[in-house]
């Protein structure tokens, strides 16, 4: 018999592989059918450090990056120090024993492997690392065919490299399959059929994928950790497909090169972290008064200011809904997990060209950085969005008004280059013609279309599939959240259902304006709300305790914050405690400090 | 209907009036730039429509609004970023950025080098009074450090009116020399004009529209109301010498640096370097192009 | 008799001197011993284009701009016919016949002054303005000698310009006395006594005379208007105070350069406005991290983007209280008068020394341009906060912590030069040395800090004085506001009392944190709540209906949002007709939707 | 107790040690920066708590945390203002400022000029590694545009690990030649060095210190992870022509533009400009002084 799902973690010293075993054993698990979910971390120093990789491997579909770990793998004695905590018992410790000493007793298994002297052993002691996946694969039960096809595709074109690498991988199999006995516990069995289909990507190629299917052509980026994988992916690719990128000399630079080629009639973006976007902010609002579609992926980390660079958060939520100087409708997306990524920047640029307005997306270190299989894309069902233009026949005379007063909000726009049509794109408040006014109804009217694109989409909202609701209906507990506490949450749901606790589950994609129409009959029968939030303040929590408000008063719904501001994910343990918490005070009718939780309200 | 046939025409400036009427004061420089700019169009048989001027915010930044050209009025000091972004996209654009002093030198200053290093085939029009005007008489990094007593001494009326306080503690600073700072960057093409030489202006302009590269044009443009220099100008301004080989950039930059003289004309032009989009169009030609599809498959277990 | 207050509004072209003749008849009223308050608009040319000038003038304090206008000075045709409509029937126009030609009829009475050609009878063509004001000055009743006063002391040096001056204004005072009847109904008579001790200034001159109060020694600004008044004053008087101010290269070279002076241990401050804030919303999350002391002003202007820069707006709440990559605490005051400015940018500075955060105080364009008679300032009673610093004896082999983890969050803070404090300022997150640090623990802990200094702020916000509560404690309708409403508000209450409906009022001063202390007491007992703002959101009520939605709900409490956005204040009238509304509404019995107003409700 | 007496025992590198170690890869350049900084710290016989380093973000932006004087590790680009803000506040206090090639002349590229005109007393150090080296390998506005292959010819080896679509793409733009940038900002002091140097590096550090006003030092500091340039550096850099007269700005400028030579040494140095703080001070004596009182009553009616 195999497992449903195993988690495994590798610790050591970065620059030392042990990202790449991760990544290569990962790949071949996925490629042997399987489903993968990935975490690692980054050390402080810019090269060497500490790293651990984690990887989850399931046969349906993994959740989450899981709680414990049941194999090991210590490369260091600090990998085995700092992880060995998080093993769970009755897990299995393998550790290089030429340069760990384990702790005594614990309750788990241990293999001690030689794997630098079996590197010694066939002269190769770079292929220390392909040592460990052969053992590993061996270990795992995973197919070795597969594992050494994986090696021949990771080295491309050197192929005068592969009869030594290919001895290393048979190298760690063997030794494995000599020394120790198989052990299905930590064994994991690839489906027959060799699985359904499969894409295996990070957060960050979903995020340039669906760009990319959008239609976007032209990217300027600077470089910040975790966003700059996006920029690199389309280094390479864009122009490829005939597009642009550049990287700029800042993130003002960049946002504005966007907002000058999406003018140009290019669909154009930018991608950033919370530094990067605060810098923005004031472009942000051009965008919005000029009515040029632009699309920002903001990738979440945690800060204040430079803060933690390669940890994660959920920090930037006010930022993103609420910054401007005066008031710039924006709209707000937020995918709940790799493969949401990549439909959300299609909804991201659909929405932006639809409404001539500014869109963000927040994605956030951990979901941007961590690999995942995913379903296949069809292609043929992805949507792109055209920009409303206006008709080249209109009556002689007629100027052509590019901020007409229209019924939904929504102008049609000129391209430069169409004869006839020229208008400025203005900064200033301005008449429908585009010149500058300054008269008070003028700037009532403007605003009011301005914000009336809003509520053109919020009567949309509904066809643009960006709620995610599951569980059951019937339950009491609710667990209404965004963007990558997704996958935790979903796990922690289905282990509360296996205790008989009844938890339903709403995520909506759209933050900026919210899906009223889906959380109304949400909330309904509902008792107690969790909001799990990677941020100290509950900001989602509070965007929801004040839009319903009335409704989680008069229903008597409680409101449970649970805020993680450590750096990292939450863990589906995490979740669960919170869920059985609050089914038993729900039980036992103790009830939440539903608002003013003095600590964690601060406005 | 809007024919084509509006487009075959001979422009005329009236043709390119937008119909908004500057707000600018009556006798600013900035209207010699915007006549120049007409008639520079005209000459160089430019369609319209095929035009797009990208500014900043000041006095300067006011200038899209006022041409029947498609415009783009953005924040303070971004007209360069967003020009690129521009002309990148849409290469068969013909891309003017127009700033202030303020706009270019100070809260944009950290852009200049970077149009330049890339040789973006902007034309950029640099509307230097010396000061900023919208926000009514704050010096900038290009006004003399004793713009107070200049306009005191009432050489250069109207400035009295400007910020008083800030423009006496601004003799702790010096001004900055932008055009030998366009050379430093490596412009391939740098310019001086004066903005009451229409002609001399318009011959710049069409030269820097030509240039296919990145072309700074600094044109002195007074501000008649916060620190009046025409009459400064009109003595200080001189040809470049004849013998300027604009090719010098060593000769060009001891011309730029020569006191008491305000030299006019084409300092330095390369016509060798490839314009971005140019280099762009070359590297994209070199990769093979590839396809949604394709691109999915390579994730594909 | 006298009236008790009048409204004067002055037209014309820009340049033509309307500001010089308002400026300086609302000083020979407020130097005779009247109460004044301002208000004006500008021109969208650079120079010339149509002004005006309005003046509220009382023999008590002057609470707003008034509504209607009880005299019209027409210096062009233009003038008249932008304003005519807003004289109050039974009103005076006065105007130029040399340049207006008056509309017929009309319920009102009217002057025809040849202003210009009795300027040419003199030979002094730019003497007209002060004609005007000499004209004025007879008909109001006011003190010929305060007004050559006047004309002398606006002369200063330019002696040799005397006798021409005061020709002119003789001219105008003598004109009125000769052809035109004594008229009581447009006269205002000063006290006899020269009334109380004031001080006549706008609001930009109280932010900056209240810095300098608070003990500001550096300035860095970058030209935006509204703010620049603030930056010109201060250019003057921080260098004779023995302070630095500096013209930044932009916004956020303006806001670090402030950081780096606080750093030094000088008290430093910036000024902006909207567009200038966004662009330091990094920067703000930096002296957040590494907690340095800053004042931030904004002057706010009505957007987004560059927007209407001399229109007014009250617009900025949520980029002032919600901006920033991940979660940067900070306070947000707002004056709500040009008196309070002063205070509260002493109140601002205390805040910033204290917590060692970032304050940003809002104010905008309207109530910094306008001017105001304010009592007199007692310099002894203010209270300049010092900077707690580490003691110099500690002992030996005890490192310096400079983020020691104290229980009010408050860490002693050493100024450079020191000896055996050195410390790093870090904007990345950190332990209590300061040492960069990315452990879980730790950002747990040093995000609960930073918060902390706000919750320790929020017990102490009683003796800040940052409440303004006004009105009848009995009544059932409440006025909930921030800001320069607070005028408009004021006056409308009056009236409302006159009338006899019951109206309680409270301004906080403070945004964050909100004084539960004081705002939850004043619910009790209330029915309905008015929030008027110049803004299209509604900011400040969802912030209200956010934080007391409990009490709001449980009490069924009504939240009536008033909104303007156009660029303009609210006059007493508009917010008189809110006021009878919602009282019709209560006898009636008729609700408001309270919380979701589709329209307003964006997120 | 903490007592002077510390201050006054002659300072060793191991006093100004703080006590953290740094974060960068071994055989990185930076540690010659900190090296020669520690040296010339006690070779001037500063007051380490009256030192303080204001630096950017990147792995040079770690730079203070390091060192045993008063330091501010700041938002990225903005070391030069925010040591600025301190220095005009505190001109007590000798202020280094510190920059990677990306904070100084990308998104730090406005504040440089301005540092110059004000001519702030403040010892830039830009530590030069041609690359960002904290986001793991991006070209830089300095970075050679043929990066990408000389970091495959191996000549510079460690770069195959950057990224390497933004590297290949990088040949599309030109590199910007900072201490031509200086030169045209007319920094009163513009050096160069090279942090396999110390010796030279020290005496230039000591020299920018001793210099009063903005001191402008380009350090080139290897990137062995992602760029690694010391076998091109060793072969390149050679001092200054012993001949050159360091008050001779276009002779600085020409030797700033050779070709395939790395000079280091003092390009210019302009010791008669009073530096940004004295002319403060200066303005501020020349004004007669007020106190809250008289400005109160000035308002007063
Ligand atoms: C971010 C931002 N900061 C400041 C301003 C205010 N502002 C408007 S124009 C201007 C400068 C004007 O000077 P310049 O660029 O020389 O243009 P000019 O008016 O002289 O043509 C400033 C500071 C603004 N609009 N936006
Ligand atoms: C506003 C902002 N944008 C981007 C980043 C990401 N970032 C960190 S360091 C760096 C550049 C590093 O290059 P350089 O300045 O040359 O320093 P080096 O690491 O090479 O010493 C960047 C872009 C950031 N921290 N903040
Ligand atoms: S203020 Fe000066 S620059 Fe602006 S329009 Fe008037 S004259 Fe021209
Ligand atoms: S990445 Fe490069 S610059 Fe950064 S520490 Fe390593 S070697 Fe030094
Ligand atoms: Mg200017
Ligand atoms: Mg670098």
């Amino acid at each position: 018999m195999s497992n449903e799902s195993l988690v495994i973690r590798i610790g050591g010293e970065a620059g030392e592989g042990i990202v790449t075993i991760g990544e290569t054993l990962v790949r071949i698990a996925a490629f042997s059918g399987l489903e993968v979910f990935t975490f690692r971390t980054y050390p402080a120093e810019i090269i060497g450090g500490q790293v651990m990789y984690q990887a989850r491997i399931g046969r349906e579909q993994v959740l989450s990056m899981g709680d414990d770990v049941d194999i090991l793998v210590a490369a260091n004695q600090l990998g085995h120090d700092e992880h060995i905590g998080e093993l769970r018992p009755g897990g299995l410790l393998v550790y290089d024993s030429d340069a760990v000493t384990p702790a005594e007793g614990g309750d788990h298994l241990s293999y001690a492997v030689p794997f630098t002297q079996l590197a010694r052993e066939i002269n190769f002691l770079r292929g220390r690392n392909l040592i460990v996946v052969g053992f590993l694969t061996s270990l795992m039960g995973l197919p070795l065919d597969r594992a050494e096809q994986m090696v021949r595709r990771r080295l491309g074109k050197y192929k005068e490299l592969l009869p030594s690498n290919l001895e290393a991988l048979h190298k760690g199999y063997t030794h494995h399959q000599e020394h120790f006995a198989e052990r299905p516990e930590f064994q994991i069995r690839p489906p027959e059929d060799g699985g359904e289909e499969r894409l295996v990507m990070t957060g960050a190629q979903a995020i340039a994928l669906g760009a990319l299917a959008a239609g976007c052509r032209f990217y300027a980026g600077y470089p910040i950790t975790p966003a700059t994988d996006i920029m690199e992916f389309l280094s390479k690719e864009l122009p490829r497909m005939g597009g642009t990128i550049i990287q700029a000399e800042d993130e003002i630079a960049a946002v504005t090169m966007a907002i000058g080629a999406s003018f140009g009639g290019v669909k154009a973006m930018t991608a950033t972290s919370g530094p990067g976007l605060a810098l923005m902010i004031e472009a942000l609002g051009l965008a919005s008064m000029t009515e040029v579609p632009l699309v920002i992926v903001d990738a979440q980390r945690a800060g204040p200011s430079t803060g933690m660079p390669t940890k994660t958060s959920q920090g930037d939520l006010f930022l993103a809904l609420y910054a401007g100087a005066d008031e710039a409708p924006r709209f707000v997306l937020a995918p709940d997990s790799v493969e949401d990524s990549f439909y959300q920047m299609i909804n991201a640029f659909n929405l932006a060209e639809r409404f001539q307005m500014p869109v963000i997306l927040l994605s956030d270190q951990a979901m941007a950085t961590r690999v995942e299989t995913i379903r296949p894309i069809d292609l043929s069902q992805i949507h792109q969005e055209k920009r409303r233009i206006p008709s080249l026949d209109r009556p002689e005379g007629n100027g052509y008004l590019r901020y007409a007063l229209t019924e939904d909000g929504i102008s049609p726009m000129a391209i430069p280059g169409m004869p006839g049509m020229t208008y400025t794109a203005e900064g200033l408040e301005h008449d429908e013609s585009g010149a500058p006014s300054y008269v008070p109804e003028v700037h009532r009217a403007m605003t009011e279309k301005r914000f009336r694109k809003v509520e053109t989409a919020r009567k949309e909202l509904h066809r643009w599939g960006l709620v995610n609701r599951w569980g059951d209906p019937q339950a009491e507990i609710a667990i209404l959240s965004w963007g990558s506490t997704q996958s935790a949450v979903r796990e922690a749901m289905e282990r509360a259902a296996k205790e008989g606790i009844l938890v339903e589950a709403l995520f909506t994609k759209i933050l900026l304006p919210m899906p009223d129409y889906e959380i109304r009959p949400f909330l309904e029968g509902k008792r107690a709300i969790i909001v799990p939030e990677l941020n100290y303040q509950g900001m989602f929590a509070k965007v929801i305790e004040h839009r319903y408000s009335e409704q989680i008063i008069r229903n008597n719904i409680q409101v449970y914050r649970l805020n993680k501001y450590e750096g990292l994910p939450f863990k589906p343990g995490e979740i669960y405690a919170k869920i059985v918490e609050v089914a038993q005070r729900l039980t036992a009718g103790v009830l939440a400090d539903r608002f003013l939780d003095e600590k964690l309200a601060s406005v | 209907m809007v024919t084509t046939a509006e487009r075959v025409a001979p422009l005329r400036v009236k043709d390119l009036k937008s119909g908004i009427k500057p707000i600018w004061c009556p006798g600013c420089g900035d209207y010699g730039i915007l006549s120049s700019f007409f008639q520079a169009i005209i000459n160089l048989k430019l369609d319209p429509a095929k035009v797009a001027v990208v500014s900043g915010i000041g006095c300067s930044g006011r200038f899209p609004a006022f041409a029947r050209v498609y415009g783009f009025h953005g924040v303070h000091g971004r007209a360069l970023p967003t020009a690129t972004g521009l002309k990148v996209a849409r290469p068969d654009l013909t891309v003017f950025a127009m700033s202030g002093d303020g706009d270019a030198f100070s809260i944009g200053g950290g852009h200049i080098a970077h149009a330049a290093r890339r040789n973006v085939d902007i034309t950029y029009i640099v509307m230097d009074n010396e000061i900023y005007g919208l926000t009514k008489g704050q010096p900038s990094a290009t006004s003399p450090p004793d713009i107070l007593e200049l306009s005191l001494s009432g050489k250069t009326k109207g400035s009295r009116k400007g910020m008083v306080g800030l423009l006496d503690i601004h003799k702790v600073e010096e001004a900055l020399n932008p055009i030998l700072m366009a050379l430093a960057y490596n412009a391939s093409f740098v310019a001086r004009a004066f903005s009451g030489r229409p002609k001399e202006l318009t011959a710049i302009i069409e030269e820097g529209v030509r240039h296919k590269g990145f072309s700074f044009i600094q044109v002195m443009s007074p501000c008649v109301t916060f620190f009046n220099t025409y009459n400064h100008f009109r003595e200080t301004v001189v040809p470049l010498p004849e013998d300027h080989d604009p090719s010098d950039r060593m000769r060009a930059m001891a011309l730029a640096m020569e006191p008491n003289k305000t030299y006019v004309g084409i300092f330095y032009r390369d016509e060798t370097r490839p314009s971005l989009e140019e280099r762009l169009e070359e590297y994209r030609q070199q990769l093979s192009p590839t396809s949604m599809e394709e691109l999915l498959a390579r994730f594909t277990r």
